[in-house]
């Protein structure tokens, strides 16, 4: 996991100095970035501006998740696509972007959308998720199957002038664990989706670039200093451990963003919603869970029918 | 004249964010004087206020986007005093003089 | 300044439609960005993210000013340049991410440092200035001139593991005037440089990609409302007027951002500060200032000379 | 046994930001209890406070970072309660207890 022992390469130091320099980095904190894979789950407006920082703070493989292909309306948020490019498959799009950026890290194209029976094959091969999606239907499934195969989870969402994020599961504990302090699943803070009369698409409701950019950002800001500082990896492997530096991790903030067209930046700008840690009774990390990678792929639960109940009508 | 204690009202702030200020005349941040009972006469909570913005701070004719069934709809955080109110008791919190209490939509686009 | 009279083309539609169609945009604001001249000073780890945003929205023209060349250390965080391109320079490094990104704006390279003589050339062809340069020396020079010339300033700035940002002479106002609540310039609330010895460069110092990132993405963010909704254009000119919209501007906030490499985003990781307008004694914008563009031309003040009194030694 | 208004002290909270937390035992945040009064009796202020840290809370031995020639060094902002000092009155703000006094250093990099 650490790999702390192989050296440095002169092009790597080049490369990385600035960040290494900075006080609690060092060479140590940058070869666990080397020596990590993250998985982005989405190449639009948050995978995009998330992308360019993970690969610039050389995560040694960068696996990319999305099924769309660029298009002209993305562009003026989806910064790591270009005008060229409109019609490539998001996940080739950003790629070449990302490697003319920086060619060091492994990246792994999946041009194609997150499902039930694709998913734990693919979220098993990293160390960290970035949810990076636009539905409710996708971001249910990633926190299942991060809850499942024990991945920390960092989460963000946009819409119009809102943005959110909040890292989930960090440290990752086993599904059912209940007595002791452990970190949440999207579950335990987003109990049931809104109904889907009250839900629009940024493609219907529409969306700043900046405000999906900060969330974006953000997002990568989170998975370097976990992957950096290694705060997924708890210091002792099912302690009920009450260590200074997790507390916020395991009861962690919801940052929310909100931009106003008509006034600067301003006290309300930000806020830090402190949330729950694990539920008891939560449906997929509680007491008693009966969620299983096999009921996952065989369509159970369904999440199509979890996100959608009555009828649909565009509105907030 | 009004019994002290029927007329007896709480100050507090009450904030709207993630699309609902559109439900509450597009304002983010009221400041009401909230009933400091119900009918009742038990102290005012969050179910006694969820009920009390409808019936007299909601612009909006879509009161289905803010509650459903008699209760807050899926999909909408409430935040006491900047924390979920799961950590606080839920609907049955009891409000206090210059509470802060946050509606916010769960986002999902990105 | 406004030109709302054109039709926006069907390219334009298509490209801009999802901000558009946000609450508060509208046709009319995408025409404002269109018709509106924006100068990034900087082309580093503020100026590429917020030069992506200010291209991906639109602003008709961009002149970005960095007399530097593309350096293998830089692309942790500039994510605007490519290894392809080290050597460069940076304002056409940039600028070629930028015309791939979105064709459609004018780009103006100034391959130059920003200096007295040259400033006031530069500046005064733009209507937004947006200071994403990296020195003391600069941000002075870059206040006064926008104080001289009436421009609004978006300021940012990042070390480390700390992001500043505020909304600078907005609406500006006339030299001198001091009876009533205007907004104060960079002086107003930077009295005085540090001491160069508690000065170090981002280099020197060393600095996070997301952290510089979140800063240059929130100054296109407070960019493109200033430009989209007229907040730079004073509603009665020279009137004393204190309309509320502009409140928060007249008396700005200054954003702070705290990221920390063990632990999550948390309560104390944004903070909004409340700053006073403009200060009745300020060296640029008070009452009965001396400052003239003739002055600056000509050596006065020195700033090179005003921002390094002791000694150098690199702390803070 | 010490006169009260001797030993009297007013509860605060002190944050250093944008580096300034280096000198402090790279702490940013401090709760700590100010002397209400200075030796000769007046009313803590902000002068106090920054003569009080230095005294009693740096634990860098360079102070210069911090103070020069009697007062905050050029280049870091004083914040009492978020708010800038010179709106506040500057040093000689008498501070009031609770209050958040936050120091933090102007940055230039980018
Ligand atoms: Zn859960
Ligand atoms: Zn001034």
């Amino acid at each position: 996991q650490n790999g702390c022992s192989r050296q440095l390469t002169d092009d790597e130091v080049d490369r990385y100095s600035r960040q290494m320099i900075v006080p609690g980095m060092g060479k140590e904190g940058q070869l666990r970035l080397i020596n990590s894979r993250v998985l982005i789950i989405g190449a639009g407006g948050l995978g995009c501006p998330a992308a360019q920082y993970i690969a610039g703070a050389g995560i040694g493989t960068v696996g990319i998740v999305d099924g769309d292909v660029v298009e002209t309306s993305n562009l003026h948020r989806q910064v790591g696509h270009a005008t060229s490019r409109i019609g490539m498959k998001k996940v080739e799009s950003l790629i070449t972007h990302l490697r003319g950026l920086n060619p060091l890290p492994s990246y792994i194209p999946y041009p194609t959308h997150l499902t039930p029976q694709n998913a734990a094959e693919i979220i098993s091969q990293y160390d960290l998720i970035m949810d990076c999606t636009d539905n409710p239907a996708t971001r249910y499934l990633i926190s299942d199957m991060c809850v499942l195969l024990g991945k920390p989870l960092v989460s963000a969402a946009s819409i119009q002038k809102s943005g959110q994020l909040i890292v989930l599961n960090c440290p990752p504990t086993p599904q059912g664990l209940v007595d002791g302090n452990y970190a949440p699943c999207y579950r335990c803070c987003f109990r049931k989706p809104p109904p889907p009369s009250s839900m629009v698409s940024c493609g219907e409701a529409g969306i700043m670039g900046p405000v999906v950019g900060m969330m974006g950002v953000a997002q990568a800001g989170e998975a370097i200093k976990i992957l950096a500082s290694a705060l997924h990896i708890p210091p002792r492997p099912l302690a009920d451990d009450d260590a200074t530096p997790e507390r916020n991790l395991r009861q962690p903030t919801l940052l929310i963003y909100t931009y106003d067209l008509e006034s600067a930046v301003g006290p309300y700008s930000f806020r830090a919603l402190r949330m729950g840690g694990r539920r008891r009774n939560c449906f997929a990390c509680g007491e008693g869970s009966t969620l299983t990678l096999e009921g996952v792929q065989a369509g159970s639960p369904n999440y199509e029918q979890f996100c959608s109940m009555p009828t649909s009508r565009a509105s907030l | 004249m009004a019994d002290a204690s029927e007329s007896a009202t709480i100050p507090i702030t009450v904030d709207f964010s993630g699309g609902l200020e559109m439900l509450f005349d597009n304002k983010r941040r009221h400041s009401i004087s909230l009933p400091a009972t119900d009918v009742g006469g038990k102290p005012a909570n969050i179910a006694f206020l969820i009920d009390h913005l409808c019936r007299n701070l909601m612009k909006d004719p879509r009161a289905e986007l803010f509650v459903f069934d008699g209760h807050i709809r899926p999909g909408i955080l409430v935040l006491v005093n900047d924390a979920d109110w799961e950590l606080e008791g839920e609907e049955a919190y009891e409000i206090q003089p210059r509470d802060n209490i946050l509606f916010v939509s769960t986002l999902h686009g990105g």
